[in-house]
């Protein structure tokens, strides 16, 4: 072997030596290609590792923890939910469409092979301003991507988030959550187990398609990313809508050892995790796979990274039915394989075998790295914000509709409005709220979902950005009336080599640890995306944090929207001066600045108990999260639901008046409250040292707001709703 | 003028679950000889245009920019005369 | 009163289907598999949403060869209620047992929205329960549900009263910006001139109960049971 | 064996909003000289079969059962010989 060899595929000098120590010879081309993508950044894990390892995965509902394809929490009378988010940035960076509705579809088989139904997915994007064309592109292509795949396969998109940035106009982010539900005693592992059983490939054909994928994942995007493009692959939405119900069918009626879908690194990946976790070896026939194209080398099937394909371990008498389940959905099944005792995995083709590898070699073999971290540079400057500098808000009618035609804040029904959200009728808060809301058929018990980062607090404090992308994701949840579960988190950051970024990393994985402490939310999975750069520019860095939550009723639900005149407005929760970060710096002053706003988890905590006793209590008509844009921004959006307005007096107690109406101080939730019942909530407020502000009632058709008595907000709501629909539709007409 | 008659198909390494999906169902509606199917799209792009290099180029050009996705579409095309 | 839904590869609102009769409508109800040459003992044939075969080459292109279409095709000549919404829709098009044609959105576009819809025609086994007057609250949740059909096959479709739904605004009035779609004079379903056979772009079956926003769907299965009960009696 | 490349095309009286949306799309790209855009299909299909007449004949045929919705499309095809 030559050096170009192995750094052509991404390996350095080390690793490769690595790999020769580790098996005792050189490998052959083959075997090195395996190594290098399961060495690579995307299964490996050697950056982030160390840090993941950090975060806290256990709880009393949790039944599956972080190392299998998905989560698993329980959430009682036998049931638990299964979720797990995924990053497909870089395919979508080249080929939207494709890109997203693949993303979508390899998450999706996460889901199923563990044995749940899939029930929802929602899907958190980030991309350039929407002022570029090329933005404009990749925007549209990514959400008619998730929607042709998912509209198709039947499995509603309930929610998600977009935010616009330039730092991501070369680099747009794509992460793509779906949650399941199953019967606690049918879980599936990915475990390959019983020596002599037959191992099965089932689904699609393989194809030359998406070879390197999961290298292609593990570089930055540069000139010669337009080369890489056959790593993009087609996704066929329905031949796994086909594959999910062939796989379910089995695995509910029959008995099926382990299951493992194929993904990144395609059949190398998924045999050798199988064989790895199993603590077993494979022995398999390359000639026995069914290709899409003729003459395919034992290269290009153990890398192919075809689509809809699944690898299965079952018992020798269930084979015959494995096969007759598959024929009867139309679709391939071929036994291509045994389990072995030895560890090996021993690969032949043309009757030769032309891989023998230790399957933990691939697996658990790689290098763990401990990359250098330094605090970046521009914090120094970043952080320096002097609001001395900059003049308070005069026209705030002005401001208000300004920001609510911001790209951030407008609403983003031109995105869910092309998504099936209510496929299955279990939708019963489809997007538009704080978080998602399913009923559970058979059950009085309801599911909430919600994704959410703001990346310009993680850009300017990645400890602190990081803890509030809990804290908002957990707020969301309990607006909706859930008690948070688990998080699953998607973490997005530049090229880890460069010690700027992993200081970041570290940071940010450090700020959710803690917030996940404190909110009792356990990390149960998760993805890691580096090397999201391009030209040498890093995205801010965004760890997203999907969440799921569980409200005990249903019927005990609740949605930011106003819903009768004359209740009373109160918001819980303190506002201080605090405008770093905001929207409203970016927007009406150009500036990303400041330090973001401060968390206090316990009295984060405080407040989200508060208002979740309240909902169950039946107090609330209403609860809505403050986030980007403050509380003038939260009352309109409670406003447009059903186009009820609100009276508002607010004291300025010493504040700018920009702080008090568009700053984003945290820990903060706005609800509306019948009168018979805002004695109860302030008190209930009261014992768990929540402030509380009663601002006005709810009724009429504009929102007015009064600072210290004098008029500061007045507009229609019809008028302030159309800029706030439309904004977004606007640039791509 | 001249009208731009523009065949796009995937990529022959490109899965095409269309084709795949029609050949099937040609095949159990009993068209036993069919060997293969490809399914892509048609463009039919009239150019107030007289001069055909100058009408090649630009259909290239509209096909690198937005008629295709080079990712994995290919294309060709023909030019033919048609009445105003 | 007996329902069938049948489920082709890709259908996906087949299981709504069945909940809405099983649980809401408190009938019997049974999946009819794609492959079923014969069907027998049942009242009405549910073809649900979806995206059979992939909607590649054109929706309800392929699905419509389908063995147990077959049988539906007889199901309805010999009088038996069909109903198809959203995909069946496309396929009962597709297999000549409604008129017309369903094509790509004017929007280019999947929608996924609530619409309301003015009944046109209160006199037809699907819509004799409706209140006079209601307008329907029911999504639609499509990207080809562009209905065409050409200017003579229109005229006869009025003068039969063919024409049952017509997307409309809140308080019952046709307009263009009420059209989703682009359809030819905003509508949403037809049946054919026997009128036991309904196509509709919107779900009903998503519109069953309150907890989904409106239960005026259900009023469509309603009127299906009470036309049943009515011949029976 | 023969090949047929089947182009179909929405029929003239039916709107083709694909095609008028890409129509804008290249405008406002600043190509001034578009002056129409249609947009259909493209289909090819390849049989084991010889004989031009017979072919043409099932062409036909599969076109009329599946390929195409006469209610609101036309088509046109030619046969091309292909290697095995
Ligand atoms: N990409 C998307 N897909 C589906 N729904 C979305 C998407 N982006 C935003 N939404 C929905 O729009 C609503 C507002 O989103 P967002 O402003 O992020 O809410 P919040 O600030 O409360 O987290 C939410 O209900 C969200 O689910
Ligand atoms: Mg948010």
């Amino acid at each position: 072997m030559r050096p170009e060899d192995w750094r052509n595929l991404g390996l350095t000098d080390e690793e490769f030596q690595l790999i020769v120590k580790t098996i005792g010879r050189e490998p052959n081309h083959v075997e090195l290609g395996m190594f290098s993508v399961m060495w690579s950044e995307h299964c490996s894990y050697k950056h982030s590792k160390a840090v993941l390892r950090t975060f806290p995965t256990e709880g009393e509902r949790v039944l599956q923890g972080p190392g299998e394809n998905a989560g698993i929490v329980g959430i009682g009378d036998g049931l638990a939910v299964c979720f797990k988010i995924e990053s497909h940035n870089h395919p979508s960076a080249v080929e939207p469409y494709q890109g997203a509705a693949t993303g979508l579809g390899g998450i999706i088989r996460d889901i199923f092979t563990m044995g749940a139904r899939p029930i929802a997915s929602l899907d958190s994007l980030r991309f350039g301003s929407l002022d570029d064309p090329r933005v404009r592109y990749l925007f549209s292509g990514v959400v008619s991507g998730i929607a042709g795949y998912g509209n198709c396969i039947g499995i509603p998109t309930v929610g998600g988030e977009v935010y616009f940035d330039p730092c991501y106009r070369g680099n747009p982010l794509v992460n793509v959550l779906c949650v399941g539900l199953l019967e606690v005693d049918k879980i599936k592992l990915g475990r390959a187990s019983g020596v002599g059983n037959p191992v099965l490939l089932v689904g699609a054909r393989t194809g030359r398609d998406g070879m390197h994928g999961a290298s292609f994942a593990s570089d930055e995007l540069n000139e010669t990313s337009e080369q890489k493009r056959p790593a993009v692959q087609v996704g066929d939405p329905f031949m796994e809508k086909l594959l999910l119900e062939a796989c379910l069918e089995l695995m509910n009626n029959h008995e099926v050892l382990g299951i493992q879908d194929l993904g990144a690194a395609g059949l190398t990946c998924a045999l050798s995790e199988m064989a790895s976790r199993g603590g077993t070896g494979l022995d398999i026939d390359l000639d026995k796979v069914p290709c899409r194209e003729e003459g395919m080398t034992a290269y290009e099937i153990l890398l192919s990274e075809s689509q809809e394909r699944m690898l299965m371990v079952v018992a020798p008498e269930q084979e015959a039915v494995v096969h007759e389940v598959f024929a009867r959905w139309g679709l391939n099944a071929a036994t291509i394989g045994r389990v072995t005792a030895d560890g090996i995995l021993r690969i032949r083709k043309d009757g030769e075998v032309v891989v023998e590898l230790p399957a933990k070699s691939l697996t658990d073999g790689a290098p763990v790295y401990h990359p250098a971290a330094v605090k970046p540079a521009y914090l120094e400057t970043s952080a320096v914000l002097d609001l001395k500098q900059i003049p308070d808000v005069t026209d705030a009618n002005q401001v208000l509709l300004e920001l609510l035609a911001a790209p951030n804040i407008a609403s983003k029904e031109w995105v869910w409005r092309q998504y099936d959200y209510m496929v299955r009728t279990c939708t019963v808060e489809g997007p538009g709220s704080d978080a998602a809301v399913l009923r559970i058929r058979g059950s009085k018990k309801g599911l909430a979902l919600t994704t959410d980062c703001n990346s310009r607090y993680v850009y300017l404090d990645p400890y602190t950005g990081a803890k509030i992308a809990v804290a908002e994701a957990a707020r969301n949840l309990v607006c909706s009336g859930a008690e948070p579960l688990a998080v699953t988190d998607c973490l997005n950051f530049g090229n880890p080599d460069k010690p700027e970024i992993f200081w970041q990393f570290k940071e940010a994985a450090k700020g959710m640890s803690e917030a996940c402490r404190a909110l009792k939310t356990p990390v149960t999975g998760g993805n890691v995306s580096f090397y999201n750069e391009s030209y040498g520019e890093a995205i801010y860095p965004t760890p997203v944090v999907g969440m799921v939550g569980l409200l005990e009723d249903v019927e005990k639900r609740c949605t930011q929207a106003f819903k009768t005149a004359g209740d009373y407005v109160v918001l819980l929760g303190e506002t201080y001066d605090e405008l770093g970060g905001s929207e409203y710096l970016a927007t009406c002053h150009q500036l990303v600045k400041g330090l973001p706003p401060q968390l206090d988890l316990a009295k984060e905590c405080a407040v989200q108990q508060t208002v979740l006793a309240a909902i169950r209590q039946g107090l609330l008509h209403s609860a809505h999260d403050l986030a980007e844009g403050g509380l003038a921004v939260a009352l309109a959006e409670c406003c447009f639901g059903n186009e009820i307005g609100a009276q508002i007096e607010l004291q300025s107690q010493g504040l700018r008046l920009d702080s008090l109406l568009f700053g984003e101080s945290q820990s903060r939730i706005l609800v509306s409250v019948q009168a018979e019942h805002l004695p109860s909530l302030l008190q209930l407020a009261a014992e768990n040292n929540v402030p509380t502000f009663t601002l006005g009632r709810t009724g009429g058709e504009r929102l007015q707001i009064q600072v210290d008595g004098q008029p500061r907000i007045d507009l229609p709501i019809a008028e302030a709703k159309a800029t706030w629909r439309e904004a977004i539709q606007c640039f791509l007409k | 003028m001249l009208k731009a008659q523009i065949k796009v198909l995937l990529k022959k390494s490109v899965l095409d679950p269309q084709g795949q999906a029609v050949e099937k169902s040609l095949s159990s509606l009993g068209y036993h000889n069919i060997n293969h199917v490809r399914i892509g799209k048609y463009l039919e792009v009239t150019l107030e245009e007289t001069d055909r290099a100058a009408a090649e180029a630009q259909v290239r050009e509209m096909c690198a920019r937005l008629l295709t996705n080079p990712v994995i579409e290919d294309y060709t095309f023909e030019l033919v005369e048609v009445e105003q | 009163m007996k329902f069938g839904v049948v489920v082709f590869p890709g259908s996906n609102c087949d299981l709504d289907a069945y909940h809405m009769i099983q649980d809401v409508l408190q009938q019997p109800v049974e999946y009819l598999w794609h492959q079923e040459e014969k069907i027998a003992g049942f009242d009405c044939l549910i073809l649900p949403g979806g995206f059979s075969y992939g909607d590649y080459l054109r929706c309800g292109a392929i699905a419509r060869f389908s063995p147990v279409m077959k049988s539906v095709v007889d199901f309805a000549r010999q009088g038996g209620l069909v109903i198809g919404i959203c995909n069946g829709f496309q396929i009962l098009v597709e297999a000549g047992l409604l008129p017309g044609a369903l094509y790509r959105n004017t929007c280019l576009q999947f929608r996924c929205q609530d619409t309301y819809l003015k009944v046109e025609n209160y006199d037809t086994p699907f819509t004799r329960a409706i209140p006079r007057e209601r307008v329907l609250k029911i999504p639609i949740a499509h990207g080809e549900g562009n209905y065409y059909v050409d200017p003579e096959t229109l005229q006869q479709l009025k003068k039969n009263g063919q024409i049952i739904f017509r997307y409309a605004t809140a308080e019952g009035e046709v307009t263009p910006a009420a059209n989703p779609n682009g359809s030819v004079e905003n509508i949403a379903g037809v049946c054919n001139e026997r009128k036991n056979v309904l196509g509709m772009m919107p779900h009903p079956e998503r519109a069953g109960e309150p907890a989904l926003g409106s239960a005026d769907g259900k009023l469509i299965f309603t009127s299906i049971l009470k036309y049943w009960e009515g011949c029976r009696s």
